[in-house]
């Protein structure tokens, strides 16, 4: 047990500071369409420029196969440097976090090729197409059905959720190869382009107003076998694998920025007037035991996050603990968010953006996502309750 | 002593619903999202000609004649069905102009002819403004005093609202009111009215998780045979159930005119205030992915909610008012 | 809708206020054994001799025949009238509020003609014979077993949490009679001497101190099959038609007084110096802000009651919607006992007796019981979302 | 930068487990209950001689020469058994004796010899005393000022504890202490210890839970089977989690002097409380009947987190302190 960083990690920090100070982009990121995928790529390819893209990713696929420590301190130094945008709110996520690795672990190597460079130096916007309509919660019972025909799986159905599909150029697509195997026996996880003929793509609107999100239809959508990751048959396998990576450091910069939302909270209860009308919003004990509670558990966030991080450096595998972070962080992201609405007072009906500097009611509505997207925090109890404490299942 | 409506009063819900339910759909109100009025002059006469303005004002100044009960009743339909308008201003500056002897006044009120938006001070002359689109008239309570002012020559800087179905705005009120009352019982009326739609957030909330826990499958069952959604649904069961019955206790307490109006009209407001606010925001959590979708109606409760949780008064002075009030 | 008394129900009112004022014992319950046993039917004896025991009993078997509602005013009265015992932590409670009702739902002319009067009159004790150590919150599958053998049954097993087992008389038991039938079906609801030989007593201490509990173990015990009340094998709806009844008005006295309880506390928040040892409790938002809620809590658990009676009084029979009453008074009953430790600072580490005047740690301690006894919280949420709401079963 | 224990700190656990399992088994000890010695001499020295109250002090002072690091961990233990006895005061005694270079009082104190009672200021020299059977000195804390008293002239008030296992009393200290600091590090190890005792106690209560769903069935299938449990179990989890790691990292920020170490400390002291009264509160409920008894070890947690909770400063005392201290 330490806190001690290395020469090297502490030279990192240095690094990492100094860069963003000269780097960070001052404009905000525009909200949608083509001029955000332009803001998010040119900020991927600065960073790749600059060494910062694929922190934690092996050298040999372009990454600087660094620890997931440097990658903490990375998103660490982020948030120090006040951006005017957050981290993992970019099209070039799913890329970076979730597609990438993936191949990594399980692609073969003229995959590996040609798609992890351009998701590096931010040439390509991936998207996930896991959810669909009818296979919520039982991700495993999801009926998008591909038939081989020649050397082509044909596909036909439609996905859910898919943030980033309006903007994206591939996608990370879970579809039944097999209708009469056991249902998670069934699955394929196919790398698909969004050019395909056959694809049609309509945007969600979400009750927090963003339109990131869309439904995918697929009619007859012609995509090679040789896009097939892992065998046919295994996309099961291939998808559990790398969702414990998004359990183990995909979120981690969402945590880090959750703290510095804590004490912007703190700055803005102590500068406005409380409900009474007469004093500092933070001299309300009841506003400030929470608050000081919250800065209880973004610092416990913080010592889980390292605790994982020390976890996985001795298995190399992150654990199903990653699901405690995923929970503890959805709920307490909410809890923080709905002790805003109370400290800024009438402010609450007042509607801000979702993302920027001194907002908070837009932030509050998209806070409500964090206990529903990737898995409920009903499926992530499961998860804690089976395969971490070894309860029985249903 | 009885808590269930009778049977008239059943027929009124039922009414009230229907009309809701036909006229007041959210997928069509849906289409004036973020728009000035929300509810068109058609729309808002025929509520007049149901008489949902003058339920409880009395036979000789041109209401109805029932009371504060009746109006409780349709305003927890009003929040069970999500429906925005200038419902609580309007009622309230009614009895405010019956107080006042203003017949003229009453008279266009309850005809629908004159719309009242809810101001509620901030700032000296500065009030917050909701409702506004099409309203000419504008009440303001504080404390005991509620007043009617008029919105003909007065300016309103609108605000992006939270609820893209409740306009919001900011007006600085600095004429003198068309009228103006010091009667604490309007704002006994206003806390009891907001609790009933409070309430009624809290009911259907709790009404549509259950719905969705008897329809949705996964995992090859509905999920609401999952212990986790079942016993939500059974908390916010309860929470609707409470909030409703000691609203209705509050009502009666009120027209009763018993020493603990106060304390029971306070106590409703605090406890439906929780109760919407809790309600509806597991209702999103229990409807997961859809329950997130600008589609799915589940977030108006959401938002609905933050506003009535501010309306005429503020969770703050709530809670201090009802702790402060003689128990007895 | 009306909040009315009836000129009988005001008469009551203020006779049953009178009547208090005159009757009520000034000394504190004895807190065990015979003494206990004494006050607890000398009190009974009291209440019958003024016409205030059985006040919803039907006249026929020595109660008044009175209203649910004259039952609560009765309650909201003896609330007011400080007394300086709780009504229900009494030996009278099971046969009062248990045996009593059963028996005139499902009792032979026989045993109500026994057993009724005595129950009023303050001379018998009767308790509880339902929970066993391997059959809790799945009551149904209760083991302890009863043999016919010519015109007795032989009964042998074990029950626990026996309230008062050590000093009763009486005791409603449930048995399997029918080994080979479903759960529910082969279960009988007997009238067991507790004098009867076979029958071995042990307290069970709980982590409250308090030592009415007991174990209760058969062997062999001989019981008349003319102690059956209703037909045999039929034990589970006999228990049911009374659980209903539970759920309605039993448990009525607790609300009540914990609307009293709340209004103490109030007054202790301002009389005792609060955390910061400047200002008193109640200065502090958060204590003030529970305290209000509190208040309004325990508010709308008295017009869910009223709620309840309502609808009785049109059905005939209470509904599963008692079971909300029940959940909503045992969780808040103990969110009450909570507060009361945050207020009373360090006096909440002085421990106290469970019952009497100005005491919160006894209480706190015995709170636990409120969200157990009688079904767990989990065991009330399956009944409010199975049998009021509708949803499935698991 | 590592959050899991060495091998040497597994071994250290190892034996502390080992031993608190066999000698202060709560069976045993229950025997005690309500009286003023909890732990006899043999049982205390036999912790002195296993070097228990020394393992933070420094081998030239006749320490182990281990950190706070180890302390805690010890402590995490003592909070997960539910272990009675002045563990805290001892060892922090003996940091107070280290500081003032009282070397033979110090030996005394790692020896077993002399044992601490904790001291809490109440009212000018009131203090009210936990844990003084057996013990003939006294340590009281006092922002940053500690200081250790000679209990041998002083008469204590002894009360009815809601911990049986805690003895509880009130004390004038009115004499001048043997020695005494002002080293705001003398508080800053309380806060820790406090917190890992309360972190052990969360992580047993969920433990325990866990267990009792594996084992215990109902309805024909493992309770813990049922989704209602399942996720409290979970929610148990993460917070003895997090309370945990939280006070393994305040450890280590205190022993490498960070700017942050105040702000940890505290965080970790406010979070493990919470999870601790929580953890253990629901530890109870999920073993239904069995776990209001007296005989299982559930309340027995319940009682010592609330203890804990108001050891070495109260809850609201510490949620001011981290609002107040800087972030980094």
């Amino acid at each position: 047990m330490n806190l001690d960083l290395t020469a090297e990690e502490q030279a990192f920090r240095d690094e990492a500071s100094t860069w963003l100070a000269e780097n960070l982009p001052t404009e905000e990121r525009p909200p949608e369409g083509a001029e955000m995928r332009a803001f998010d790529l040119a900020w991927q390819r600065t960073l790749f420029d600059g060494g910062w893209a694929g922190i934690n990713w092996p050298v040999e696929y372009g990454g600087r196969g660094l620890s997931d420590i440097q990658q903490m301190i990375w998103y660490e130094e982020f948030a120090k440097a006040d951006p005017p945008f957050t981290l993992n709110n970019s099209c070039t996520f799913v890329g970076n976090n979730h597609g990438g690795p993936t191949l990594i672990l399980k692609g073969s190597d003229e995959q590996k090729t040609e798609h992890l460079p351009k998701i590096l130096e931010g040439e390509t916007v991936w998207c996930q197409g896991f959810s669909e309509p009818g296979a919520g919660s039982d991700l495993a019972s999801l009926s998008t059905k591909a038939v081989v025909d020649g050397d082509e799986l044909v596909v036909t159905g439609q996905k859910t959720w898919t943030s980033y599909a309006h903007v994206a150029d591939l996608q990370e697509l879970l579809v039944r190869t097999d209708p009469d195997a056991p249902k998670h026996k069934g699955i394929s996880w196919v790398i698909c382009d969004m050019r395909s003929p056959g694809i049609e793509i309509r945007e969600i609107e979400t009750m927090s107003h963003v339109t990131d999100f869309c439904e995918v239809f697929y009619d007859e959508v012609r995509i090679p076998l040789t896009n097939v990751v892992g065998e046919i048959n295994d996309g099961w396998r291939v998808a559990m694998s790398t969702l414990s990576f998004e359990r183990g450091t995909a979120f981690m910069a969402d945590q880090v920025e959750l703290a510095a939302t804590v004490e912007r909270l703190i700055s803005e209860a102590r500068e406005r007037t409380g409900a009474d009308g007469r004093r500092p919003a933070i001299a309300d004990e009841d506003i400030a035991k929470r608050l000081s509670m919250a800065r209880a558990e973004v610092t416990a966030l913080r010592a889980m996050t390292i605790a994982g991080i020390s976890r996985t450096a001795r298995t190399g595998v992150p654990g199903p603990e990653g699901s405690m972070i995923r929970l503890f962080h959805g709920e307490l992201h909410q809890r923080i968010y709905r002790l805003a609405m109370d400290i800024v007072g009438t402010e609450a009906l007042r509607l801000t953006p979702v993302d920027g500097e001194g907002v908070w009611t837009g932030p509050y509505l998209q806070s409500f996502a964090y206990t529903i997207g990737g898995g409920t925090t009903d499926i992530q109890r499961n998860i804690v309750g089976e395969r971490v404490l070894g309860l029985p299942r249903q | 002593m009885d808590l269930l409506p009778t049977e008239e009063q059943l027929e009124i819900i039922g009414t009230v619903k229907a009309q809701l339910e036909s006229d007041f759909s959210l997928n069509d109100l849906a289409e004036r999202d973020g728009q000035d009025q929300v509810i068109d002059d058609t729309l808002w006469q025929r509520c007049a000609e149901l008489g949902w303005f003058a339920l409880g004002i009395s036979e000789e100044d041109g209401g109805v004649g029932y009371s504060l009960v009746e109006e409780a009743l349709l305003f927890e339909e009003v929040g069970a069905h999500a429906t925005p308008g200038p419902f609580l201003a309007t009622v309230l500056a009614a009895h405010v102009a019956a107080d006042c002897g203003e017949s003229e006044l009453l008279g266009q009120i309850l005809s629908g002819e004159r719309r009242v938006a809810l101001a509620e001070p901030e700032d000296g002359s500065r009030h917050r403004i909701t409702d506004h689109g099409g309203a000419d008239l504008a009440l303001a309570i504080s404390g005991s005093r509620a007043a009617i002012f008029d919105l003909a020559r007065t300016e309103i800087t609108p605000e992006l609202s939270l609820d893209p179905l409740v306009p919001l705005g900011t007006v600085s009120l600095d004429s003198d009111p068309l009228c103006a009352v010091d009667d604490p019982s309007i704002s006994l009326r206003a806390s009891v009215l907001v609790a009933a739609e409070l309430a009624g957030i809290a009911r259907a909330t709790a009404e549509q998780s259950t719905e969705y826990g008897k329809d949705r499958e996964q995992f090859g069952r509905p999920v609401g045979s999952f212990q986790a959604l079942k016993h939500r649904c059974a908390d916010m069961a309860v929470r609707a159930d409470a909030a409703m019955n000691l609203t209705r206790l509050a009502a009666l307490s009120v027209v009763a005119g018993h020493n603990d109006a106060e304390f029971q009209s306070e106590a409703a407001r605090v406890l439906a205030t929780q109760a919407a606010l809790e309600n509806a925001t597991w209702n999103v959590q229990n409807h997961g992915g859809i329950g997130f979708t600008w589609e799915h109606t589940a977030h108006r409760y959401v938002t609905r909610a933050q506003f009535r949780a501010r309306t005429a008064g503020t969770p703050h002075d709530h809670l201090a008012a009802l702790l402060g009030a003689p128990a007895t």
